[in-house]
């Protein structure tokens, strides 16, 4: 099976390239590899989720802490294989141009972000991390102008920008952190952390954090994402919204027991989300755009994710995980359904919107359903998670955080339910639904956001997993340090 | 015999079913949901009685630490409201079959399905989670029914939703409060344990049951979150407004009852005033608040529904000032007056519905006379008014009559006098809406169009009818089943059918009926035995043989309806200029500036973000040497 | 009857204290008799309702006052139920003339409902001082209380309590200076405009009733009740005489501030009555 | 000589962080970006150097004494991935400066940009 974990970042490498070869044939043939190979993903990733749950590669041979492995543990493989799942949905369904359906530029540079992204999640190594993420980023830069317009490219420069200077930070933290560790293995990390001085250790874990931090949109480092959310290509969007968002949850998640033996940064962390959380949603509460509305509603979200994990103990975990997956299927449903609205109505403010749900009322169910899920809404996945946070915000008697989740959750819920009721309303004109098959890949969003809403006692095992892997370092640490020791 | 789980289930299953297939086919719709009310008030009726009636359902959800299995209790306090809620859907179905023909959103049969299921969900679940999980569905099921697709009702049942959210804000807030301390969500178990916490640290107890309070308060209209009534009930579609005054907003005074009475009568350790625990007297003073704001903002209201909304938040506020006070009498009477409130302003909305049917004007100021014209509404409205200012001998005046009789079994005068202006003025109002509505000069379009509504619709308020005359002169058809409802606030007296007892006297309102009858009937004796009468069109007598046409003018002009309680109005002038509604308002204007000057930070060219950015830096970088 | 009495003797003592001779006292009952008789127009059979309806909630409210301690039945004479079967009168009332059609009579009920909302409150709080002091809603036993010659008396106990009580029956009867809701010269007769004939007469029995019961209810409250129905109805007769007397030389006042008023001075006369009740 | 080589290099960072933060010019904030880059990769490399250690390059000498006072190598090949990184950073962002200029013929990021988003 160890092969499996390593295909999961080299096959997309290598559809990548061989999509260059078919750069003359015709789009299905594009798709059909990248189709192919994120559902091998998705359902490999899956497969070794249900059957054994850890599993760790060395890659070159070399003993873990000294080189690059992967480890596909019970946490992250739920996340591989929900970023495959939507990486799925895209490039068999949404497609990377808006317009035209996959080209081989695109869809080779789509390629190389998902195996970024699966790097990233899969890597154990801090510097691997870095590098994966910048990959990343590369291939989002482009992707992102590949939206034509003048804001795409606003939005890209912004954020190649800010990536640049987040992604230097987080690099001479890592140097900081190697310098004085000696390590770059997170395993090592976890258990050597302690030796660094109080001092020096905020210093690089500071600096590490903002790498992190702008992955998951948090204040001062989401300036970009308004205009590239608005710039980016539909499939792109998901892609920001849905696996780069997620990708920076996860990470923060798993650096979980290194951040909690630094209650000073913990202190600092807490009103900086605060703070994201609450910049990014009254932007919401007045933006007319949907896209970027959508993108300010991913910044709370993951500010939200954030101060789940800042609570901490299990309950603060289990909630971070939970927001951070219903947060990604609830987002790339709404950037479907957005994608197939603007092509039906040719217009991207959502208050053109009105009397859609007459024109496409499955559109309107699936909107309002991811919307609600969003805001925390029960009988939808999102209120297991908001649930769960403001218990864990409670028990660890975050008082004052609490409060202002939940006037923040009021206003989510007002601006989200808005737009639903806009579409709602009666019009008179009366406009073509365009691109409907946009609308399956969300309706099997909704399926599972609906069927966990329901019942979340079918999944709550494999996060409970994922919780247990998150929460104590020692199991982590066992893992990774003890394979061929 | 069908769990609750399955009646639940099956709301829900019906809700998609209308939802998705027979969107096209309301009348159908109709039909579904009305068979699904009377088999549920079946299904309820087998229930009545089987007290330790107890159900899980296999599915199991863990929150936290606390791994539970969903699961229903029959409690007579759940069965009363539940029932209630079956039965009016069930009556208020027949008037809404009529409804369907006209211009009607389609999506009211689904999202009523909804709220159906949430609240069997909320008045027969074991634990808090499905509370919860009924209480916030309610909101945005009833936010699509209020709006029902119009662009213009959107801003009025964003209040509602926006009112919602907020208690179920609290709402989970607290019941996180109260799992973290007890380690269970039951709501049984926590209740005795919530007692215990109030006795020893009372402190501890105090901000959750602030919390939940407030929640439920919100949704039963409490000053200062009343202004969603009028607006919800405005906007609201004209067949489901008696379902929101009647049942919606009982569903706080449910939670009140439920969770908040209990432990405040039992286990309340902190101050007292007068006799009564600080908190309890907070709250009983801000329903009589609630009720006398309630009543002088309806005396200049033109709105027909919105006066009936500020009327029933008046209610609210009684029953809330009745439940607080925390005796048997006035848990027995607040509850009565639920009930009663239930039924009879169901019937009033019913009858404004009918004659939205007919005229499709909600504005009182265009109306008036219709009462020649629709006699039976006429007659229903009327009784509907009598029941709803509290006058004998109607069902209104019992449960009034048992209130009063509370507050002064437990001396609270100055609540008393409160209660009489907010009772007096309720009648003026509704006198308000009778003339302007019903009697005085019919429009001309009015005279030529409108006539009574189809039979179908007819049905429910000939039921009303009955049932509001009924109860009035025997409240023991109602009190007697009560009975096992009122063991559980610990008073066991049995009922007789037709005499009350109160704290400072007894009402036999049988015997207080038949001479009511007697004097009609000595009245009419006097009346038909004299002099003969003969008929003349309205305008011959006081228009002196003029013909009005000439002067120009028309019967419209001659219904005196705007204004009518200018001098009042004008007393209260400085209360109604500072009104809470303007404090809303103003609160979400500047939300929205801020939320533009944050769109800048972002959009602009963002050196303000640098700044912070900057900020960040310097944060990172002095940690280094502190 | 007796109602019908107390007006014609009122309308004599109001025409001297005008320095008139007035009508004789049966001249009430001739009236009521002649317009019984007379063939009226109506114009919608809800008149007829209203003004029945009316004409039976003031009988039966008048049944359930205790007239020298004796009542038809034992209701005890209950307070809340008195005033509120006296409302659906009102309401009955109120009820036919709006569907006359005539704007003066609406106009005319908007100010009795206006003064109805004003005079309650001070007379709900005399009744909460009766009734905390008794421990009973029940008029026969707040009668009973003051039995025992004069001095014990209510009216002697509370003098404050009984000066509001009388401002407050003024208004309950609509004499000067709380008869808005009639006002002749403005409104022709408000509520009466349109009335002709039986329904007339019906409405004059009405005034009969409602004063005959309030006079009651004043004096099973201030004047100990009456050892038999004489010394009752006498002791009615004078609260009566008292309210024409102020009837005859007072001016009117504007509906607002006539409410006002009632608010102010009769609602503070009872709370210092009560806080000299209460602290004693 | 330590205290000095990290001095500098977090002093050039700092330069490069302010050359992003005060400048508008898109070319002058990528150079600026490229200073920091160069300013941190200075600053790993430094951190695997050491005056009396060899070059981490196994010949045949095994006996030597400083067989294990070699140069920390890790940093070196991190340097080299980061610069190889910063390389195709800078001419994506080159790429795309040079688009933004075609499109709208400044090199400045204007904030007339949002005002297509609607009214305000």
């Amino acid at each position: 099976m160890n092969t499996y974990l390593t295909l999961l970042i080299i096959l997309p490498v290598f559809a990548a390239f061989l999509m260059y070869f078919f750069r003359k044939a015709d789009n299905w043939i594009n798709i059909a590899i990248m189709s192919f190979v994120t559902l091998f993903g998705t359902v490999s990733s899956l497969v070794m989720l249900f059957s054994q749950g850890s599993e760790v590669v060395a890659l070159g041979g070399w003993k873990p802490p000294y080189g690059i492995v992967l480890v596909g543990d019970r946490l992250s493989l739920i996340f591989v294989a929900l970023i495959y799942l939507i990486t799925y949905l895209i490039a068999q369904f949404g497609g990377i141009e808006r317009t035209k359906v996959n080209d081989h530029k695109s869809g080779a540079l789509f390629m190389l972000l998902t195996a970024a992204a699966a790097g990233m999640i899969l890597t154990g190594d801090l510097f691997n991390f870095f590098v994966f993420m910048e990959l990343a980023a590369i291939s989002s830069y482009v992707l992102i102008a590949k939206g034509g317009c003048r804001s795409s490219y606003t939005g890209a420069l912004k954020y190649i920008f800010t990536g640049g200077l987040a992604s230097m930070l987080m690099l001479l933290g890592i140097g900081i952190l190697y310098n004085t560790t000696g390590t770059l293995n997170i395993a090592h990390l976890m258990l050597r952390i302690g030796l660094v001085g109080d001092s020096l250790r905020w210093l690089a874990l500071g600096l590490v954090l903002c790498g992190i931090l702008l992955k998951m949109e948090v204040f001062p480092f989401n300036l970009w994402v308004p205009e590239s959310y608005k710039g980016a290509p539909a499939g792109m969007k998901i892609v920001l919204g849905s696996i780069l968002s997620t990708v920076g949850g996860y990470t923060l998640i798993r650096l979980y027991p290194i951040l909690i033996q630094n209650p000073g940064l913990i202190k600092m962390l807490l009103p900086l989300a605060l703070l994201s959380l609450i910049l990014a949603e009254l932007a919401a509460y007045r933006e007319k755009h949907i896209n970027r509305l959508l993108g300010y509603s991913s910044a709370g979200q993951m500010a939200l994710v954030m101060l789940a994990i800042l609570f901490g103990g299990r309950m603060g975990i289990y909630a971070a995980i939970f927001i951070v997956i219903a947060h990604a299927l609830a987002k790339a449903v709404l950037f479907f359904v957005g994608a197939h609205f603007k092509k039906s109505t040719d217009s991207s403010m959502w208050e053109s919107y009105r009397g859609l749900s007459k024109t496409s009322p499955i559109g309107a169910v699936l909107f309002t359903v991811a919307a609600l899920s969003l805001t925390g809404i029960p009988g939808m996945m999102g209120f297991w998670g908001k649930l769960s946070m403001i218990g864990a915000g409670l028990a660890s008697a975050k008082y004052f955080s609490i409060g202002i989740i939940l006037i923040i959750t009021i206003v989510e819920g007002v601006y989200f339910l808005r737009i639903s009721g806009t579409l709602y309303q009666s019009n008179e004109s009366d406009v073509k639904a365009k691109a409907s098959y946009l609308l399956i890949p969300a309706v099997i969003l909704v399926l599972i956001i609906v069927l966990i809403g329901f019942w979340p006692g079918c999944i709550s095992k494999i996060i409970n997993g994922g919780v247990s892997a998150a929460e104590r370092s020692s199991e982590y640490a066992k893992l990774v340090l003890d394979y061929l020791l | 015999m069908i769990s609750i789980g399955t009646m639940i289930i099956l709301a829900v299953v019906l809700a998609l079913i209308t939802r998705v297939f027979l969107m096209k086919h309301k009348l159908l719709s109709w039909v579904l949901f009305s068979a699904y009310t009377a088999f549920s008030v079946f299904v309820l009726l087998k229930l009545y009685g089987n007290w330790n009636y107890f159900e899980t359902m296999n599915l199991s959800y863990l929150v936290g630490r606390i791994n539970m299995r969903p699961g229903f209790m029959n409690k007579p306090l759940g069965w009363f409201f539940s029932f209630f809620v079956m039965a009016m859907s069930f009556l208020n179905s027949f008037f809404s079959m009529g409804f369907s023909k006209s211009i009607h959103s389609r999506n009211i049969v689904p999202h009523w399905l909804m709220i159906l299921a949430a609240s069997l969900t909320v008045f027969f679940t074991k634990d808090w989670l499905l509370f919860i999980i009924g209480w916030e569905t309610l909101g945005w099921a009833s936010f699509f029914i209020i709006m029902g697709g119009k662009q213009k009702k959107y801003k009025d049942s964003m209040s509602y939703y926006f009112f919602s959210l907020v208690s179920g804000m609290l709402l989970i807030a607290a019941v996180w409060m109260i799992g973290i301390k007890f380690r269970t969500l039951n709501i049984h178990t926590t209740t005795r344990s919530m007692i215990i916490l109030a006795k020893n640290t009372p402190w501890q107890a105090f901000p959750i049951l602030l919390m939940l309070t407030l929640s439920f308060l919100i949704k039963s209209g409490a000053y200062p979150f009343h202004i969603w009534a009028p607006r919800a009930h405005k906007s609201a579609p004209a067949d489901f407004s008696p379902f929101i005054s009647g049942i919606m907003i009982k569903f706080g005074i449910f939670g009140l009852l439920l969770y908040v009475i209990p432990i405040v009568s039992k286990g309340y350790a902190g101050y007292s005033i007068f006799g009564m625990p600080v908190f309890a007297w907070v709250f009983s003073w801000l329903g009589i608040i609630t009720s006398a704001i309630a009543t002088v903002l309806a005396f200049s209201e033109n709105d027909a529904k919105r006066l009936m909304a500020y009327s029933s938040v008046a209610n609210a506020g009684y029953i809330i000032t009745a439940i607080f006070l925390g005796t048997a009498l006035g848990i027995k009477g607040g509850l009565l007056h639920a009930f009663n409130h239930m039924i009879f302003k169901a019937v009033i909305f019913m009858t404004i519905a009918a004659v939205v049917y007919r005229t499709g004007e909600t504005d009182m100021n265009k109306m008036g006379g219709l009462a020649y014209k629709m006699p039976i509404t006429f007659m229903t409205f009327l009784l509907g008014i009598i029941a709803a200012a509290g006058i004998a001998p109607m069902n209104g005046f019992v449960s009034k009559w048992m209130i009063y009789q509370a507050l002064l079994g437990q001396k609270h005068y100055f609540m008393t006098v409160a209660m009489f202006f907010a009772s007096t003025g309720a009648f003026l109002y509704l006198y308000r809406a009778l003339h302007a509505i019903f009697l005085g000069q019919i429009r001309e379009v009015h005279e030529r169009e409108v006539k009574e509504v189809p039979f179908l619709m007819q049905i429910p308020m000939w039921i009303g009818m009955i049932l509001m005359f009924g109860l009035g002169v025997f409240p023991g058809y109602l009190l007697r089943p009560m009975m096992p409802l009122m063991k559980t606030f610990g008073s066991s007296i049995s009922e007789s059918l037709n005499v009350v007892q109160g704290s400072v006297g007894s009402l036999n309102t049988l015997f207080s009926t038949v001479i009511f009858i007697l004097g009609v009937v000595i009245a009419a004796a006097i009346f038909f035995l004299s002099a003969k009468t003969h008929k003349t069109p309205m305008m011959d007598n006081y228009t002196s043989g003029e013909d009005p046409e000439e002067w120009n003018v028309t019967p419209n002009k001659y219904q005196f309806s705007y204004g009518f309680y200018e001098p009042i109005t004008k007393m209260f002038a400085w209360a109604l200029k500072r009104s809470v509604d303007k404090a809303y308002f103003k609160a979400s204007y500047i939300l929205k500036i801020i939320g533009r000057e944050i769109n800048m930070i972002f959009t602009d060219h963002n050196n303000w973000g640098y700044a912070a950015l900057l900020g960040l830096l310097a944060m990172i970088i002095g940690g280094l040497f502190l | 009857m007796v109602g019908l009495l107390f007006i014609g003797l009122g309308r004599i003592i109001t025409a001297r204290v005008q320095r008139r001779i007035g009508p004789p006292f049966y001249q009430q009952f001739i009236d009521v008799i002649k317009l019984l008789a007379r063939e009226s127009i109506w114009h919608h059979w809800i008149m007829t309702l209203g003004s029945i309806m009316a004409l039976g909630g003031l009988i039966a409210t008048m049944v359930h006052v205790p007239v020298a301690g004796w009542l038809p039945y034992d209701s005890g004479g209950p307070i809340f139920l008195i005033l509120y079967l006296a409302t659906i009168g009102y309401l009955g009332m109120a009820m036919g003339v709006s569907a006359s059609g005539n704007p003066n009579a609406p106009l005319g009920i908007g100010r009795a409902l206006s003064l109805m909302l004003g005079y309650e409150i001070p007379f709900a709080a005399i009744l909460i001082l009766f009734i905390s002091l008794t421990g009973s809603s029940s008029l026969t036993e707040i009668a009973a209380m003051q039995a025992g010659g004069f001095l014990s008396w209510n009216i002697v106990k509370f003098p404050l309590a009984f000066i509001a009580a009388e401002i407050t029956v003024q208004a309950m009867m609509a004499e000067k200076p709380f008869d808005q809701m009639i006002a002749p010269s403005e409104i022709a007769s408000g509520p009466l405009v349109e009335l002709g004939g039986k329904f007339l007469g019906l409405g004059m029995i009405q005034m009969a009733v409602a004063i005959y019961f309030e006079t009651a209810i004043m004096v099973n409250l201030f004047f100990g009740g009456g050892a038999n129905i004489f010394t009752f109805t006498l002791k009615q007769f004078g609260v009566y005489t008292i309210a024409i007397l102020i009837n005859s030389v007072m001016p009117r006042y504007k509906i607002e501030n006539a409410v006002r008023y009632l608010w102010t001075v009769p609602l503070a006369l009872i709370i210092i009555q009560m806080l000299i009740v209460f602290l004693r | 000589m330590f205290t000095i080589l990290y001095t500098l290099s977090l002093v050039l960072a700092l330069i490069g962080i302010f050359g992003m933060i005060s400048q508008k010019n898109l070319i002058k904030i990528l150079i600026s970006l490229n200073i920091l880059e160069t300013g941190v990769n200075l600053f790993l490399v430094t951190a695997g150097w050491s005056a009396e250690a060899n070059v981490p390059i196994i010949t045949g000498k095994l006996g030597l004494p400083s067989a294990v006072n070699f140069v920390d190598p890790l940093p070196q090949a991190l340097v080299l991935t980061s610069i190889v990184i910063g390389l195709g950073v800078t001419t994506v962002a080159l790429a795309l400066i040079l688009r933004y200029y075609r499109k709208t013929g400044n090199l400045t990021l204007e904030p007339s940009e949002f005002q297509s988003g609607g009214e305000r």
